[in-house]
């Protein structure tokens, strides 16, 4: 597979969010508000490619030369919930703009399973450094992309007459679906 | 297995390490108690909430923007552990309500046909709206679809209606109404608010100096919601039974019915409801807001006062009431007569404000018992003046000293306590040709009392008209009923006396009027040679009343920094604020104005109360520019109002007048509820611009 | 506090099912109810995840420093992930082939983490159990619910359990001349379906 | 200062126990694991392989080095008497590896049937090759020491349609499996005469 495939590949038709299922709670959570989107949007991208790559390394690393594959899951959960909190610290003290941009949205990313979900399904497909780096890259992309396109649905659909019963997280559920249906027009590029 | 271990050993002590390490290095000062929020959120970052993860949530809950109950997952525990963090007892915690400001709804007329987007937001870009009341409700339900929380519909006249039950206070209306209709409060919010220009309110509450919400109340009463009309009123005026008694309303003179036939008898339906209230054997709870262990002092029990205190308390101030007298109540207690006002019917109101947990004083005095400077040294953050206006001007005429002379308060007062505290004692000197000197309604309750004390002949001695006098009307009819004689235009110029002392005529000088003068009344004007004499053997001079403000003559220390006008009115620059000359004193009724009505005090005594809630809160006391304060909303005032059909004012009824001047009972009755639904039904509910010309809601 | 066993039991059963009352813990909800069986499969080990997490959680509760509490509930959690990842694939291994990226995945449930913190950090073990056994059948309830809708309409069939040899559960429901509609065992269909059986929710709750 | 240290000791601690449990646990299931995973992935194939067997091929395995690489060896017994061999060999496809799983007799060297394993082609082209056995068994019959090739590089393997890639796959991993039994020859006829004592 060449990057252009892996890239393409993951930011439209195996988009983490409209086809892969992950990172659903911040998704509908965080898309209210186009402000909110694009923050959760730029930190997802920010941390989800540096989580890749350390969990690549970790992975290759450590795990399978000591035949511990198995301690995959809580090796990463770990790994990735102590970058985040450093991260966010690191941010607060040393670039306080950037901070407030996005430091508020890292703590939302520790139990995002976008994240994590990434780096598993990175290491299934068992790729290369490189590859890993380009994948990572094309699953935040296409997380960012499908927020922020949702987001704008959204602040649409507060101007529209829905039924009482359908309102809010329903009608949301909804056209999530709708958005997942478009991008599988994206099926046939690769 | 060693490996196993090993490896997440390391990792553990790694991340551990790595962790404690960045939180010194990279440590970065915030309010400590976001931490402390943040660890009784849920801490599950899911972003249900809507804020960007739970330590955003917690720095949202610590700046108060969001409230305790904004973890979504966390059950009420938390909420409880979050609101005594923030410092809000959870129990008592007062709730944010989220409340309709407008219920013109679909009564307002349109100016245009919308076909747009279902929106309000939408409607109101395109000419602020299609009604044509720029301030009121569009009713596209924007507010609705908002609410998380099912707690708002759009009822059947097209305006927001809350459910209170199912709010939250979460303000999510709030933020999407264009037109600011849906406002968030806690109940101290709400008791803190002072109309503005922009409110949504009817002449009727633009004029009342309490302003209460009028409309609302006689709407509850209307749907026979008595105890909902009690709360609204208690909302701005804790002296319900007394004002139901007593007040001259002068919302009534506003209402717009009156323009048509005659005008809602707004204080009859406020006397109903309290002494429905009263008559059901129980109180009403009041809302009281949790302590904030500030202490405020109240010098004066009267109506300004007790409405003080009543306000400060439910802010959550401790309250103490320093008073001269032996129990509450000030100038409607020693003033007011039995038969206007009966002290059991007080005694049980102000009882009432003790049970919020206010305390009284009684038997001491500013200046004789204590001063200001004591009252800070003991403890108290702030005084509030309220020492009422007890000293009678005098006539500055030959004899007015003379045996058989009195002044009005002081005659009032003496009898009031002898028939309260000490009936064993001999009854204080009546004659019988007794005149009182003045047109207000001291002098007629001066009169009225006389009759009931068997003085055969009562006149009183006006110096200009009956139209001119200041008395309340039904005053002077009930005093003309119980065939007191009036002598108008009459300037007294000397008392006559006999050899032992006794005043035993009046001189006065026969006078007419002249060009009107700076407050709209035509200037008496003395004939020359028209001397006339009344033989008499009681005079009462019943002329005005001012502040009694000796406690400065004490010359302590504190007390001597206190500006008065030359009226001997406590100085305040700002009326709206009633802060004095001393920061932390503040003043309000007759002792900041002169004497003026029972509900300008009660007013007067919430303004203070605002102020002084802001002052402990470190908050710039500067009202609002927007506050109406006795003005009118100038496009409220109509010159008619077309489509109502007349239907007669209920009548006032009284005890007859021949069994009312034998005793001191009560001579004004309470209507009926039948007339009580009646009346209620004649309130067109007016807004600034729209009103119910069909009486439907 | 005057709850009672029972009562922590039932709360997650209606009052607080999570994924539709809350909206939590989407993910595998939406990922795995291709079928019935998925979503139970997946919903039991949410559950015995949400177990022994919360039982550990609250055993450990007063030994745990508060500021690395969520790193230490993390770990709590993802070893019974992995404990529930082995056994799964010893006893029950073609649901793990099936259920395959979404196991790990309970680590980041929002559900478990959220339950961990927000009740078993503060009650006692009983109660603690009592919590997560509800929330966990809760969660099965509502994955089951929406597996059952998704493989019915979208696949005719209604799969209750698959064992090497034999498929207990019903075939062709609708008859064999049902085209299934194959919109909803796909990824938008589940969208769809959550929002609509959300709206469902909404009627009966309001009435 | 202290605050930190206990941080940081209880992290250790709780992952460090968290470390042997879960080894532990590992080591108790490793083997049932393996045997499940054998099952439900290799069986199929297997089954489809030795049709009529008499014994459990999954139970009768073993396993051999090849340089450093173990392989896994299923055997099949007809009649009593053990002499199939099944080995699974991969080859380079179109998503990734495939699995080809190759049956031979070791007393003929020829194959009783192959059957693909693992793959991530394209659904409805190279995928084919697993649901529809028409291409690998083309394989039966012929002998293990040859080496496959499709028809268009000049073998006697008919591509399937459309899936040169996979099926030029299929041919190398047949190929492999060839040169693994080969080399492996003599240790494998010691094992089987095991399992025939």
């Amino acid at each position: 597979m060449g990057y252009m495939e892996i890239l393409i590949g993951g930011i439209f038709v195996n988009n983490i969010l409209l086809a892969q299922f992950l990172g659903n709670c911040p998704f509908l959570g965080t898309s209210k508000k186009m402000e909110t989107a694009v923050g959760m949007a730029m930190a997802v991208v920010f941390v989800l490619v540096l989580a890749g790559v350390i969990t690549w390394v970790l992975y290759a690393f450590f795990l399978v030369p000591f035949k511990l594959v198995y301690l995959r899951t809580i090796a990463f959960i770990l790994v990735i919930a102590s970058l985040v909190q450093f991260v966010e610290m690191f941010l607060k003290k040393s670039i306080p703009a950037l901070y407030a941009g996005l430091g508020i949205f890292l703590p939302l990313i520790t139990t995002n399973c976008a994240v994590f979900g990434a780096c598993i399904l990175n290491i299934d497909k068992e790729l290369n450094f490189m590859k890993t780096l380009v994948q990572s890259t094309a699953y935040a992309v296409g997380f960012g992309l499908a927020l922020i396109l949702f987001a704008g649905v959204r602040e649409r659909i507060i101007l529209a007459r829905v039924p009482k019963p359908l309102q809010d997280t329903s009608i949301g559920l909804v056209t999530a679906g709708i958005l997942s249906l478009t991008f599988y027009a994206f099926k046939g590029m690769i | 297995m060693l490996e196993a271990i090993l490896f997440m050993l390391g990792l553990g002590a790694g991340c551990g390490a790595v962790l404690s390490a960045a939180s010194k290095v990279f440590y970065v000062y915030e309010d400590p108690r976001i931490a402390i929020v943040e660890g009784h959120t849920a801490a599950a970052n899911c972003g249900g909430c809507g804020y960007a993860g739970c330590s955003a949530a917690a720095v949202a809950v610590v700046a108060g923007e969001a409230p305790p109950s904004v973890c979504i997952v966390a059950g009420p525990e938390t909420t409880a552990n979050i609101a005594s963090v923030m410092g809000v007892d959870p129990g008592t915690a007062e709730p944010l309500l989220s409340y309709n400001t407008c219920d013109g709804g679909d009564r307002a007329d349109n100016k245009f046909h919308y076909m747009g987007i279902g929106s309000c937001q939408a409607l109101s870009s395109l000419y602020g709206g299609q009604r044509e009341c720029p301030i009121g409700c569009l009713g596209l339900g924007d507010c609705v679809r908002a609410c998380a929380f099912d707690a708002l519909i759009i009822g059947s006249h097209g305006y927001p209606v809350v459910n209170e039950h199912k709010c939250v206070g979460c303000g999510a209306c709030e933020k999407v109404c264009p037109k600011d209709i849906m406002e968030i409060k806690t109940m101290s919010q709400r008791l803190l608010h002072l109309n503005q220009f922009d409110d949504r309110i009817a002449p009727c509450q633009q004029t009342c100096p309490a302003e209460i919400d009028i409309p609302k109340y006689i709407m509850q009463i209307k749907h026979g919601d008595y105890e909902g009309a009690v709360n609204t009123i208690r909302e701005r005026n804790p002296l319900l039974l007394s004002c139901g008694r007593v007040c001259p309303h002068p919302c009534e003179v506003k209402c717009r019915r009156g323009l048509e036939d005659q005008a809602v008898s707004i204080n009859q339906l406020k006397r109903f409801v309290a002494d429905h209230e009263m008559n059901s054997g129980s109180r009403l709870p009041v809302s009281v807001a949790p302590s904030t262990g500030k202490k405020a002092a109240v010098i004066g029990g009267g109506p300004a006062g007790l409405s003080c205190a009543f306000f400060l308390r439910r802010l959550g101030h401790d309250v103490t009431i320093f008073d001269d007298n032996p129990k509450l109540g000030g100038m409607i207690r020693y003033g007011i007569p039995e038969y206007r006002l009966p002290k059991e019917v007080l005694a049980w109101e102000t009882q009432g404000i003790l049970d919020l947990g206010v305390e009284h004083k009684p038997n001491v005095k500013l200046g004789r018992d204590f001063d200001i400077g004591a009252l800070i040294a003991s403890g108290f953050d702030t005084v509030f003046l309220g020492i009422g206006a007890w000293k009678d001007y005098t006539l500055g005429v030959e004899g007015e000293n003379l045996k058989g002379c009195y002044t009005g308060i002081n005659f009032l007062t003496n009898f009031a306590t002898w028939q309260q505290e000490k009936p064993n004692d001999p009854r204080p000197f009546v004659g019988q040709k007794c005149v009182v000197i003045g047109g207000g309604n001291t002098a007629v309750d001066c009169v009225r009392t006389l009759v009931r004390l068997g003085a055969e002949e009562v006149s009183i001695v006006y110096r200009r008209t009956r139209t001119e006098m200041p008395a309340n009307e039904v005053e002077i009819v009930a005093a003309e009923h119980e065939g007191i004689n009036f002598v108008f235009l009459a300037a007294p110029t000397k008392v006559i006396e006999d050899e032992d002392g006794n005043a035993t005529g009046l001189e006065y000088l026969k006078m007419e009027l002249g060009e009107p003068d700076d407050s709209g009344r035509r200037r008496p004007v003395p004939i020359e040679g028209s001397e006339t004499v009344l033989e008499i053997d009681m005079l009462i001079t019943a002329i005005g009343q001012g502040p009694d403000v000796f406690f400065k003559e004490e010359n302590k220390m504190l007390d001597a920094d206190l500006k008065l006008t030359r009226w001997s009115t406590i100085d305040c620059e700002d009326e709206i604020a009633l802060q004095a000359s001393i920061p932390y004193i503040f003043t309000g009724g007759d002792s900041a104005t002169g004497a003026d009505l029972v509900v300008s005090a009660i007013g007067a005594g919430r303004r203070a109360a605002r102020s002084i809630h802001m002052y402990l809160a470190g908050e710039d006391l500067t009202p609002p520019e927007k506050t109406l304060f006795t003005n009118n909303i100038p496009e409220s005032i109509f010159d008619s109002v077309p489509g109502i059909v007349k239907e007669k004012r209920t009548p006032m009824p009284e005890l007859p007048v021949d069994e009312r001047i034998k005793s001191f009972v009560e001579a004004d009755l309470v209507i009926t509820e039948k007339d009580a639904l009646y009346e209620s039904s004649r309130c067109l509910n007016c807004c600034i611009y729209c009103y119910n010309p069909d009486n439907t809601t | 506090m005057a709850k009672t066993f029972t009562q922590e039991f039932t709360k997650g059963l209606w009052e607080e099912i999570a994924p539709f009352r809350l909206v939590l813990g989407l993910c595998p909800v939406l990922g795995v109810t291709t079928t019935v069986e998925n979503g139970i499969g997946m919903g039991l080990a949410t559950t015995f995840v949400l177990v022994f997490s919360n039982l550990l959680v609250a055993s450990l509760r007063n030994i745990i420093p508060s500021k690395v509490r969520i790193a230490c509930y993390i770990i709590i959690i993802a070893t019974f992930v992995v404990v529930t990842e082995l056994l799964m694939q010893a006893f029950a291994y073609p649901l793990f082939l099936k259920l395959g990226v979404f196991i790990p995945l309970i680590v980041v449930n929002c559900i478990v983490l959220g339950r961990a913190e927000a009740f078993a950090s503060k009650n006692s073990i009983s109660f603690s159990i009592a919590d997560g056994l509800g929330i966990g059948i809760g969660f099965t309830l509502s994955l089951a619910a929406l597996g059952a809708v998704r493989e019915l309409i979208g696949a005719n069939n209604l799969t209750l359990w698959t064992t090497p040899t034999s498929v207990i559960g019903l075939q062709e429901v609708f008859g064999a001349n049902f085209e299934p509609f194959a919109f909803m065992v796909q990824a938008p269909g589940a969208f769809v379906c959550l929002g609509l059986m959300l709206c469902g929710m909404n009627l009966l709750g309001s009435k | 200062m202290r605050e930190l240290v206990t941080m940081v000791v209880v992290l250790t601690v709780l992952s460090a126990f968290s470390g042997g449990l879960l080894s532990g646990l590992r080591d108790a299931t490793a083997a049932r694991i393996e045997v499940q995973q054998l099952k439900f992935v290799k069986g199929p194939a297997i089954k489809s392989i030795l049709k009529g067997v008499s014994n459990d091929p999954i139970a009768d395995r073993f396993v051999l080095k090849d340089g450093d690489i173990e392989r896994k060896f299923f055997v099949g017994k007809f009649d009593g008497k053990a002499n199939t061999i099944v080995l699974e060999s991969f080859g380079k496809g179109y998503g990734g590896d495939i699995g080809l799983m190759i049956g031979i007799n070791m007393e003929d060297d020829k194959i009783v049937g192959a059957s693909v394993t693992t793959h991530s082609e394209t659904p409805g082209l190279g995928a084919t090759a697993k649901d529809d056995p028409g291409f690998v068994s083309q394989f039966k019959g012929l002998s293990i020491n040859e080496t496959f090739k499709v028809t268009n590089d000049g073998g006697k393997v008919n591509a399937m349609s459309g899936a040169t890639i996979t099926s030029r796959a299929l041919c190398a991993a047949g190929s492999g499996a060839g040169t693994i039994y080969q080399k492996l020859k003599p240790q494998l006829a010691e094992k089987i005469k095991e399992f025939n004592e």
